[in-house]
């Protein structure tokens, strides 16, 4: 068993931020990821991080665009934090030597972004996610923080105790991918999950093959809420073949959609009187849709992004790699044509919940990065807001997790604030196959066979011991069905019906076809026999996490019943800010997810923010 | 020719090698082996399939071998016919045969847009990230190996510790001695010198470069082109300070640094990034010569 | 830890087939270098006869470059000479950080113009060899 | 200073003299070639002719130092290849000792020659 203070899991922008953050404040950190550092899917963010740096900024109006953006579902406390800390680290992160891009007096650059009242973007090229995800990880290599690299967390070691809010939370179990073997990391102080996004849900999506909510579903079965999940950001301007994001920068720079008709659709159909091209992103893609749903579209299937007018020069100056990209993946050069583009998943806002240190309702267990909820993004996150919350949120849970005093949060986590229960009609029943048989690794079913009197290294251990059972039941089930079937179809059923457009029919389809899916799932095994590096095994592991994670954003989407943000419901057009100001959490409950809500926190340091009709 | 450094077999993960012993894994073995035959019919049938079927197939032959696997054990190319469409990459067409055909067809990939560096290989005889490469560009069939010049793990992976340590070698972060005061003031640098090092900055530890150089190949110390490029991407930063480009010259200069070097360009022919890293490893060179002759 | 696996030719020389013009410029000058020391010294091993006797000298001399395989290996050895000066000089120019975009193109024309002063050597070389 | 002297590596140093001496040697070996195959037939060579050459000064000084160059400039090379080619350790340091004898013995024989030729240093 390994041993050390904090155990980070992930090493993406928001896990490497966290590990240097517990460092810094004295404690033995290692980092778990699956991926080597510099593979993280941060790497891929192009348009870049926004803070309030500049004279005539300031981080209120940040605070305010964020929650006007979030179409109020963020939490003040959260988006205050955001909005406060986020120039000290962007500020730090220059320190640190990254490559930003520069103005004439050498400061660094700035521009504007969609839904932001001032160019607070800052950036390097158009390749911000690598510059940055580069940066820390020399940070990580100047101090010498441990990373098992290529090691992939199965399951975390989580007390046995009824609630989940008197649970604690004592390591992980890792996988290691070169050889097999499957250890314990028993964390003394602290567990943080960094494990990034659930693209992987999706067929059409921006996201990296390995971006499939691990952590997001190893909290949720350990009974951590999940929180806001039907809020699915769909990026307007990807690459029709292959998903690759084209980045709003383009828009920012004066870039232009057009539909089949020539026409600059944005103003011409009305999506966006003011702000066009550059309205959140939510509105461009549903207009992009409507366009190719009434004929305007192009090959039925996509519209037209130009940025021929900026000129080769700002072009080559500002967005040089998207002309790479677009050539490399779509075969079109952007100096030339128009590039073709479609919306597609981009994003997840919800996530484990958290408050505003990070924290869940699990002690010792933290959540930063896009695989946590402390609710920056509400029900729709603004461009560049990523990133700064990566580093926000991963060193604010990073000190903490490491005993520095960053204050009492205002959130409440778990059922420990105000809330009610929820309820939805489903076509059939969500949640595990058998929810009384499942052994669930670190729920709460395991008082009955373990008692609760285990201590620390005795919970990892026993982590350890079960999760070594479910890899050798997988691999002694060499016939058992591939699991790359089943995830194709959660897959095209979720791009079918949990989409930008979401209406009851399809909705309740997609929880048939996971039901379904979960069923073939039982049957799964593993063919490759090998020890070394198998990655059917660890793909086959994988895939039961997109699972879970379709289902609890189907039965959000299916819950809210209004409009907000990027949850669109065609039987309910409008945003009901009397009913549904509230987020939706999800309980997994031991196999039978359980529905409920809570209020969200309008009530800021800096002034109260009254919901306001979000237009653009 | 042995490139990598010998010492690899002690690890942590010794305790693996105890692992085909146990009971489950020799009933696994024993099964496997049963099953191979039937298998191996089996994708044969698919394959013919596939190829008969009116639509436009490529032909892939790729390299496989496990440690571990009756019948892997020896090296070997397997076939693989897979449906083409347009736009279609090298990572799609092994992503399709491995879904579709042999699920324990293994490769490291994981963004599928070039930005990650995991899936460099070997690919008609040139070392390729595969996200990046259209099938369409490629004359059939089209031969996929690992990196040469690196150990095989299995499959199309090979092991990038080495890589990784020289990477490390070069003291590949920031350094400053005068940060400026305030807390929310960022350092100044002009224009034209984040341009000079941008190019540098791109680098995403594909390995290519690493690969498809002879002298790396032969002396396993030399630095590496992608290395040296990262010693170069601060080298050249203005904000580093006199004193820090000292200390990084002498990292470059030791016997394996700079001098190895022989221009060969291939380094710069694969990188994925366009990085031109003989120019930069040349003006490092210059660099170190300049900077000793002025005391001369 | 996998057991490592020794790919051999593949390894080595199975790819000069995919060899670009900078690694072939690499090869040929590393040859052309081997040659040119060799003869270095073979060279001054001949002319050292000179220190026993000016004629054991002169007979050394003109016996050897009456056989007409030495002749010929004259031509190769200025083949040699030259496109290891006209590649060095190429060299030269690469660490200089000039025209490093031209290197292929620089070799090539290496190897051309190496060819056509080979071919235009071998009148003088071999002047005398027959009579 | 003399710190930073010392700082430069000897491979750097090499590395520069390999170049310095590649520059001086196209126009030596040019003229040396130029002179022996094509004015002067190498057939037609005969001790008299050398020595005449050798008697002067500048001849002899041009070939002694083309000697030398030609020496560090090849064995150098030769020594480079083979560390590209990953010799370390005691091999590399046996691999240096008998090049450095053989670079010895090449310069003391040509020198010797020269001498024979001349008769003596022509001053
Ligand atoms: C194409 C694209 C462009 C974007 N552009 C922007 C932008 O311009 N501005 C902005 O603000 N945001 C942008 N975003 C969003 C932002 O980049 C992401 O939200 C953010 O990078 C996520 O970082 P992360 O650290 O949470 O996760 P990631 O970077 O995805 O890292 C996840 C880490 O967790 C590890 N991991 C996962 N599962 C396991 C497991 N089971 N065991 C061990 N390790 C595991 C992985 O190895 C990886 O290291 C963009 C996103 C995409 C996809
Ligand atoms: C006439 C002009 C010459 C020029 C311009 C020249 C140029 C060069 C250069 C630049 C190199 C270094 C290559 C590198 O390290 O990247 C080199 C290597 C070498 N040179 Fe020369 N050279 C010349 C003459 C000679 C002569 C006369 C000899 C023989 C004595 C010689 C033998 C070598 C050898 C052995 C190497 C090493 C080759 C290798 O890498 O294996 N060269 N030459
Ligand atoms: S320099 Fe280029 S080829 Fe080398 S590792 Fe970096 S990106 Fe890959
Ligand atoms: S291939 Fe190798 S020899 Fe130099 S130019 Fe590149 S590092
Ligand atoms: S898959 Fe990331 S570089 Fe190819």
């Amino acid at each position: 068993m390994h041993e050390h203070d904090v155990i980070v899991v992930g090493a993406g922008g928001a896990g490497l931020r966290a590990a240097i953050a517990a460092q810094e404040e004295g404690a033995d950190v290692a980092i778990v990821s699956k991926l080597h550092p510099v593979r993280s899917h941060t790497g891929a963010a192009e348009g870049g991080i926004n803070a309030a740096l500049r004279e005539g900024d300031s981080w209120q109006d940040h605070a305010y665009d964020t929650m006007k953006g979030s179409d109020y579902l963020g939490d003040a406390p959260a988006i205050e934090t955001l909005a406060q800390d986020s120039p000290e680290e962007v500020i730090q992160l220059e320190h640190w030597g990254m490559a930003f891009s520069r103005e004439d007096d050498g400061r660094v650059s700035q521009r504007p972004f969609g839904g932001l009242s001032f160019p607070r973007t800052t950036y390097a090229g158009a390749e911000t996610g690598h510059q940055l995800l580069h940066t820390m990880y020399e940070q990580l290599v100047k101090r010498g923080i441990q990373v098992y690299d290529e090691w992939y967390v199965l399951d975390l070691a989580v007390s046995d105790e009824e609630t989940p809010e008197e649970r604690s939370c004592h390591g992980v179990v890792g996988y290691d991918v070169q050889s097999g073997n499957i250890e314990g990391f028993h964390a003394r102080d602290g567990v943080i999950l960094a494990t990034g996004g659930p693209g992987q849900v999706y067929d059409h999506t921006t996201n990296a093959v390995a971006n499939t909510g691990d952590g997001v579903a190893m909290a949720y079965r350990a009974g951590v809420p999940i929180e806001d999940m039907e809020f699915i950001q769909f990026h307007p301007t990807t690459l029709p073949s292959t998903g690759v994001l084209i980045t709003e920068g383009v828009r920012g720079e004066g870039g232009i959609l057009y539909n089949s008709e020539g026409e600059r659709f944005m103003f011409e159909y009305g999506y966006a009187n003011n702000d066009g091209e550059l309205a959140s992103r939510d509105v461009v893609s549903r207009a992009e849709l409507t366009e190719v749903n009434e004929g305007r579209g192009i090959e039925d299937e996509y519209v037209h992004l130009d940025m021929r007018h900026l000129g080769e020069e700002r072009i080559v100056d500002r967005l040089e790699n998207i002309i790479h990209l677009s050539e490399d993946f779509e075969g079109v050069d952007p100096l030339e044509e128009p590039m073709p583009v479609k919306p597609g998943q981009h994003y997840a806002m919800g996530g484990v919940e958290t408050d505003e240190n990070g924290e869940t309702c699990i002690s010792g267990l933290y959540a930063a990065g896009e695989c946590a909820c402390a609710s920056v993004h509400g029900s729709n996150r603004l461009g560049g807001n990523a990133l700064p919350e990566l580093i926000v949120f991963g060193a604010r849970a990073g000190h903490h997790a490491a005993g520095r005093d960053i204050g009492e949060a205002q959130i409440p986590t778990g059922k420990r604030g105000e809330w009610e229960a929820g309820d939805v009609e489903t076509p059939v029943a969500p949640g595990a196959v058998e929810p009384s048989v499942e052994a669930d690794p670190s729920g709460g079913d395991a008082v009955a066979d373990g008692g609760p009197d285990l201590d620390p290294a005795g919970l990892v251990e026993r982590a350890t011991e079960r999760a070594t059972e479910r890899v050798e039941a997988l691999l002694d089930n060499e016939d058992g069905r591939n699991h790359a079937e089943i995830r194709a179809e959660v897959q095209e059923s979720m791009t079918e019906n949990v989409n930008v457009f979401r209406e009851t029919e399809g909705l309740e389809q997609a929880l048939r076809d996971i039901r379904e899916a979960r069923e073939a799932y039982e049957e799964v095994g593993v063919a490759d026999q090998s020890r070394t590096f198998n990655t059917d095994l660890q793909q086959t592991i994988e895939t039961r996490n997109v699972i879970d994670l379709a289902e609890a954003i189907t039965l959000g989407a299916l819950a809210r019943e209004e409009f907000r943000g990027a949850h669109w419901r065609k039987e309910h057009q409008e945003r009901d800010d009397e009913n549904w100001l509230k987020h939706t959490l999800l309980s997994w409950n031991d196999g039978s997810p359980e529905l409920w809500y809570k209020p969200v926190l309008l009530e800021g340091e800096n002034k109260r923010y009254e919901p306001k009709i979000r237009s653009y | 020719m042995s490139t990598q450094l010998p010492d690899q077999t002690e690890d942590e993960s010794s305790a693996g090698e105890a692992e085909p012993t146990s009971a489950a894994q020799e009933r696994r073995m024993a099964k496997k082996r049963e099953r191979a035959a039937e298998r191996d019919e089996q994708r044969q049938a698919e394959e013919a399939e596939a190829a008969l079927a009116d639509e436009e197939t490529y032909h892939l032959k790729v390299f496989r071998y496990d440690p571990e696997i009756e019948g892997k054990k020896e090296p070997r190319f397997d076939d693989f016919h897979v449906p083409y469409h347009k736009g279609m990459t090298v990572l799609d067409a092994l992503m399709y045969a491995r879904d579709t055909y042999d699920s324990s067809l293994t490769f490291r990939h994981s963004c599928r847009q070039a930005v990650c560096g995991s899936d460099a290989m070997f690919v008609n005889g040139s070392q390729r990230l595969c996200c990046k490469t259209q099938l369409s560009d490629l004359d059939e069939p089209v031969r996929i190996e690992p990196l040469p010049h690196a150990e095989v793990v299995k499959d199309l992976v090979v092991d990038m510790e080495h890589f990784y340590d020289q990477m490390e070698a070069v003291e590949p972060y920031f350094q400053t001695n005068d940060l400026p005061d305030g807390e929310l003031e960022e350092q100044r640098q002009s224009r034209e010198n984040r341009e000079k090092v941008k190019m540098s900055t791109r680098c995403i530890w594909c390995g290519a470069c690493m690969s498809s150089c002879n002298i790396a190949a032969g002396d396993n110390e030399y630095l590496g082109p992608a290395a040296i490029n990262k010693a170069y991407r601060f080298t050249m930063d203005e904000r580093e300070g006199e004193d820090m480009k000292q200390q990084r010259l002498e990292i470059l200069e030791q016997e394996h640094g700079v001098w190895r070097c022989q221009t060969q360009f291939s380094c710069t022919d694969v990188c994925p990034k366009d990085i031109p890293l003989t120019e930069h490893i040349q003006e490092l060179k210059r660099e170190a010569v300049k900077n000793n002759l002025k005391f001369w | 830890m996998s057991q490592s696996y020794n790919r051999g030719l593949i390894e080595d020389f199975g790819r000069w087939r995919e060899f670009s013009a900078g690694m072939w410029a690499w090869v040929f000058h590393k040859f052309t270098g081997w040659v040119l020391v060799g003869y270095l010294f073979t060279h001054i091993a001949v002319l050292s006869t000179a220190l026993q006797s000016p004629d054991a000298y002169t007979t050394t001399i003109q016996s050897l470059e009456s056989l007409l395989i030495v002749r010929i290996l004259e031509v190769g050895l200025l083949s040699v000479a030259v496109f290891h000066i006209l590649n060095g000089l190429r060299l030269l120019f690469v660490d200089l950080g000039v025209g490093l975009e031209a290197q292929d193109k620089s070799f090539y024309a290496s190897l051309l113009l190496t060819g056509a002063i080979a071919v235009a050597s071998v009148p003088t070389f071999l002047a005398g060899v027959f009579g | 200073m003399a710190e930073r002297y010392s700082s430069f590596e000897a491979g750097g140093r090499r590395w520069l003299w390999q170049r310095i001496t590649a520059a001086f040697l196209v126009v030596v070996l040019a003229f040396h070639f130029f002179l022996l195959h094509f004015v002067n037939h190498a057939d037609e060579v005969t001790f008299a002719m050398s020595q005449a050459r050798m008697e002067e000064l500048t001849y002899f000084s041009l070939m002694i130092l083309f000697l030398l160059t030609a020496t560090f400039h090849g064995v150098n090379g030769v020594y480079n290849a083979l560390i590209n080619q990953g010799l370390t350790g005691t091999r590399k340091t046996a691999v240096k000792l008998v090049l450095v004898v053989a670079s010895a013995v090449v310069i003391v024989q040509g020198v010797r020659t020269a001498l024979a030729w001349a008769g003596g240093v022509p001053l």
